[in-house]
């Protein structure tokens, strides 16, 4: 029968397993491992897990260095913005090495962030940068809502011969949901229909899945039954099953925590665009930040970020239009 | 008495009197935790320990010289003039606040008082204040340009290609490395190569061929002599220095990070909480910046005992009515999120 | 009447005209201005015109140090891929300081640099990362496409207020075409009509507006009228004058020269499912390139990304899809 | 003769193979633009002047020692094995390149030849080798990796961040920093702080607190001297040194940069294109390592003017096949550019 996970924690038990797994896989970062007193450390030692300096181009790429001489290193990076001084190792080394080499290399990294701390972090602390990681070639982007896709997202991660980014989300962090027992891993690629409905199809990614699943809650009461799809990576992108819901539905709001022109939402809405068009009744609605940078005080965070509210507005606003009025 | 290193009584008594205040002022932002849960949200991280370090580099400035900390920016401000209410309205989210909201204990700014803007991420001001120091020498305006930033932040690539640039292009600059001991949670002898091998920081400036100095954080009057020169070399057109400022810092890096609405406060310092290294810190506040310039002061008769008293409890008051009015402050209403995106 | 310049000289003139008008425009960069014979050295002296080392992260934030103490920098970076060492400065750091200052302080900057070079950079050189920095609140981004625009952009790009990111296409530089006399300047955020048609709208930037205008030839001798819109900017992007192309059209083809979902054509096509699905009569096609890095060698090179050819496939395809077969 | 540093006879005409290896290929690389102009797209960068550092720099190395060059990385792969006709090919496009035509000039790899990658980013290679280095380490396989980047790369920030965590994690990787003169048209002396103050490069090793040393890099045997040193330091895990090894590149940053089908070629070098400094490139050219290298083999009898020639002649002929077998090999298929996009 299934354990009961807090997110974090099945972050850890996944690293932890694959690194009895597998002796290649190594686990560094800031902040982290500072004395023997640390688990991993304990575990491990302090070859496989390491403390480092703040220097995230030297980190990630001394991973992907290590990953092409066969370690598979796991970078712990604290905040996704934190990539950014170093995002030409990111979007321009790791995933490009392989192909320039013509297959000479592989580069199996997973550099692990967290993000969207909707918390007081202010403008540099709480963005979602995942739009910026999509639509890069050899390059995977994980984005996990509960706990159980956590520590399967996380495992299929290292396994991958791929570079993986798996962003894990704050305000996720402390939730506990159910595990599958045993090696419990969620392949990449394929999108989670994380509640079945008739009249209108959701897609929403991490923490934006929680919100999207209360407003369906609501929406419920109201007699509209929504269905949630939860891609969980975003690279690559699972748009067939999206396409199977819309299918169903006719209508789509796209959910997600980036402003709109950086989100997700706009690229599966381009997507659906193209490979949906037909079955969709109504125009799709994204629901997205709105085009600021994440202010500090709460009253102007929450304004700018999606809400229960704004979804199911979102949604009723897309049942309003009927195929006649298109 | 008679005057330290050229500085009179009233200077003497006002950079005792600054050090005073970022001291209060940071206690008070600790207690808000306890006393206002929820009122100050995100990361907030405090200058206790730093005071000496602060007011003696900040008072070799002279007038329109510019401030550029990081995001533990607290302090600097509190010297240059910038009301300490509207700090802390910032760092309690309201309107009255320095950035009426916008920003928080991370990234406070004034510049009316010569403290432009603190980033949060790490090294990223360094590049910033070079930046101002650039337009000070493109414009002639005589402006030197303080960039203040921890020893974990030396070793960003930003700290080395800024003081290679500014170098190169001589600029109007020092930059202090404020050495606390600490990057977050870890022992600077765990992640600097320098440290770890027994030799300053300051030895970084090899790598510029620019001068590097150690200077001990906790002396405020060997502060102001060290980083005094600096600012008298960069003025004189002769380029930017490294200054080492070696102290300690009072209260763990910042509050607990954790999911609202858990509760966040100050947990036990680092040395103890991490390290179990109790003795570090024991040593550390016996070291007290702020004690030993008071006691240095009383004994050169610069005041007395009772004047002093009289300043300290006069800074009690000040940052009781700071409080008293940020938390009386308005919070932003939620649709003013939608100014300043666009200039 | 208009001058016939070449596309990179109309840049330079660009910058030029702003330096002697505005004392605080300052402009430097790596392998530029090396010796006093520099033509810009010699009109603007060391001081407004300099070289840098390979310091991508102080050249910049360095610029945003001095735009916020009243100078208006202009950064040569030569391949917009250079940028990302120091994408924190470009996306986290120019367009958020403003806003978490509570409007203190602005930082006008422009970072200027070419992209898009098909001609053998292979995978590190030759990419198109303007997808990255749409929808960052804060951040502007230039696209200009002919001599006049990247003229009368620049211009804009140096007297805006806000960071611009200004994007020059590398197989545009010898390029000539008719400027404007005078102070010529091109407004943000508004698209241009590059070619009048009714019976499909083409979206392209840069590069791509060219391969259009050679598609749209080839299709109006096939007696099929293309309209072709550039938007000129991405951020921000004027959804509007597409909107309203599609209104006339009924039909949309968006070309683009980066991997599919880092494309601003997919940002584009989200937009539209949402604001001009009324008017589509058939789904939205996409010509990107394909979801590889860019090779070195010719062939792969030529295959991986968009042609004349590919544009009128694309077109005749959303041609035969009929409102009936919708 | 007697052995120089230790080398035999058969080891240091291998060297001198090695050398004029590497300068005939590049210039059949240089007169492929004239001869068979579009043969080579994008940008190449010749190593033609570095042929005494890279020679004396890898003949230190131990079997299976790793090798991570910049994007000016034709010479290393002639010297660790890699058929010059699999670089050729790879340079003119070719489906029998080493990288089957996806990387070319900048990019070229044969890791079963210890040449992992090169990337075409300023400074990041320089963090990858120290990857290498750090895989070494926890396998313990003995390994020492070999970064080599340019003088213009000491100042990117991953120069930094890696010397450091290199040096704090006592990663057995040697760091040699090829000081050229010029990062592509800029002379160091206009954009290195040291360089600007008459200081070794070198001198940055005092911001790591590792051993740093400046060396002739175009005396082959001093080469392998310095650097065989830190290579031994790095083995027996005391960590890594940083070698500064001085030479001239003979010919121009890269071909010219234009658009095609505009044709590109060399053009003159760059002390002379931009700075009118002609005296300073042909004062470089009379110090040309090979035939200084030759002059000491032939002075101290290691061999003959005529065994000398006989060498020559048949690198020249290696080369002239590598031409012809990269000409005849045919190019790739449009649809092969879908590969090795995964893993
Ligand atoms: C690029 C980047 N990496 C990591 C962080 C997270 N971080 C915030 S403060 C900090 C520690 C900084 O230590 P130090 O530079 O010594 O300054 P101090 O806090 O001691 O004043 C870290 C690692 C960050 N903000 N930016
Ligand atoms: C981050 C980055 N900035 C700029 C460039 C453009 N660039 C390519 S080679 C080069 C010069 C490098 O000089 P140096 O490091 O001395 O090596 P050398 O070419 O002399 O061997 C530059 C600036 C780049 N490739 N990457
Ligand atoms: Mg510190
Ligand atoms: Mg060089």
């Amino acid at each position: 029968m299934p354990r009961e996970m807090m997110f974090a924690e099945a972050i850890a038990v996944a690293i932890t397993e694959e690194m009895q797994r597998d002796p290649n896989v190594v686990f560094y970062g800031q902040n982290m491992a500072m004395t023997d007193r640390d688990p991993f450390v304990k575990k491990f030692g302090k070859d496989r897990v390491r403390i480092t300096p703040i220097s995230e181009t030297a980190e990630l790429g001394i991973a992907i260095g290590a990953a092409m001489s066969g370690l598979r290193p796991v970078v712990e990076l604290y905040m996704s913005e934190f990539m950014l001084v170093a995002f030409d190792e990111v979007v321009n080394e790791a995933p490009r090495l392989r192909y320039m080499s013509g297959g000479q290399v592989q580069v199996p990294v997973v550099f692990k962030a967290g993000f969207g701390f909707a918390a007081g972090w202010a403008g540099q602390h709480s963005n979602c940068i995942y739009g910026m990681m999509m639509g890069v070639p050899g390059l995977k982007v994980a984005l996990p809502s509960n706990a159980a896709d956590a520590l399967g997202l996380m495992k299929s991660a290292i396994r991958d011969n791929n570079p993986v980014i798996y962003l894990h989300h704050y305000m996720l962090m402390l939730d506990k949901s159910p595990v599958p027992d045993g090696d419990y891993l969620v392949p990449f690629g394929v999108a989670d229909v994380k509640r079945a409905g008739t009249d209108v199809t959701i897609v929403a990614t991490a923490w934006m899945v929680k919100k999207s699943l209360l407003a369906a809650e609501m929406l419920a009461r109201e007699g509209i039954s929504a269905e949630v799809v939860d891609p969980r990576t975003v690279a690559p992108l699972d748009v067939k099953t999206i396409v199977e819901s819309v299918k169903k539905t006719g209508r789509l709001v796209l959910v997600d925590q980036a402003p709109r022109q950086s989100s997700a939402a706009v690229v599966i809405a381009g997507e659906i665009a193209e490979q949906g068009f037909k079955y969709l009744k109504a125009p799709v609605k994204m629901v997205t930040a709105l085009d600021t940078s994440v202010p500090y005080s709460e009253p102007m965070e929450s304004f700018v970020l999606p809400s229960e509210q704004k979804i199911v507005d979102a949604v009723k606003s897309v049942l309003a239009v009927h195929v006649a009025a298109v | 008495m008679a005057a330290q290193n050229g500085l009179g009584k009233d200077r003497l008594i006002w950079m005792y009197t600054q050090m005073c205040r970022i001291r209060e002022f940071e206690e008070r932002v600790k207690r808000t935790f306890v006393e206002h849960p929820g009122t100050i949200r995100g990361h907030a991280h405090l200058g206790d320990g730093a005071e000496a370090s602060i007011v003696g580099a900040l008072a070799t400035r002279r007038e329109n010289d510019l401030v550029m900390p990081s995001y533990r920016c607290h302090g600097y401000p509190i010297v240059l003039g910038t009301p300490a209410r509207a700090l802390m309205a910032e760092i309690y989210q309201r309107k009255d606040g320095i950035c009426k909201g916008f920003g928080g204990s991370m990234h406070l700014a004034d510049p009316a008082h010569h403290f432009p803007t603190a980033s949060g991420i790490i090294g990223q001001g360094i590049a910033h204040a070079a930046g101002a120091a650039y337009a000070a020498q493109v414009k002639k305006t005589g402006q030197v340009v303080y960039s203040f930033f921890g020893d974990g932040s030396s070793k960003q690539g930003a700290f080395h290609e800024t003081l290679n640039l500014a170098a190169v292009w001589k600029l109007p600059v020092v930059f202090v490395l404020e050495n606390n001991g600490y990057q977050a949670y870890t022992h600077v002898a765990l992640e600097d190569a320098n440290a770890m091998a027994g030799d300053p920081l300051s030895q970084k400036a090899k790598a510029f061929s620019i001068p590097g100095e150690t200077v001990d954080g906790t002396d405020v009057l060997k502060v102001y002599e060290v980083v005094g020169r600096a600012a008298e070399r960069a003025r004189a057109g002769h380029g930017p220095s490294l200054v080492e400022s070696k102290f300690y810092r009072f209260t763990p890096h910042g509050n607990a990070i954790t999911v609202p609405p858990v509760p966040t406060q100050f947990q036990e310092h680092e040395s103890i909480e991490v390290y179990g290294n109790k003795a570090e810190f024991e040593a550390a506040k016996k070291n007290d910046p702020i004690a030993k310039f008071r006691a240095v002061l009383v004994g050169n008769g610069t005041f007395t005992e009772a004047e002093a008293k009289r300043i300290e409890d006069g800074v009690r008051q000040e940052m009781e009515e700071v409080v008293r009015f940020a938390l009386a402050s308005p919070l932003p209403a939620p649709e003013d999120a939608l100014n300043y995106v666009w200039a």
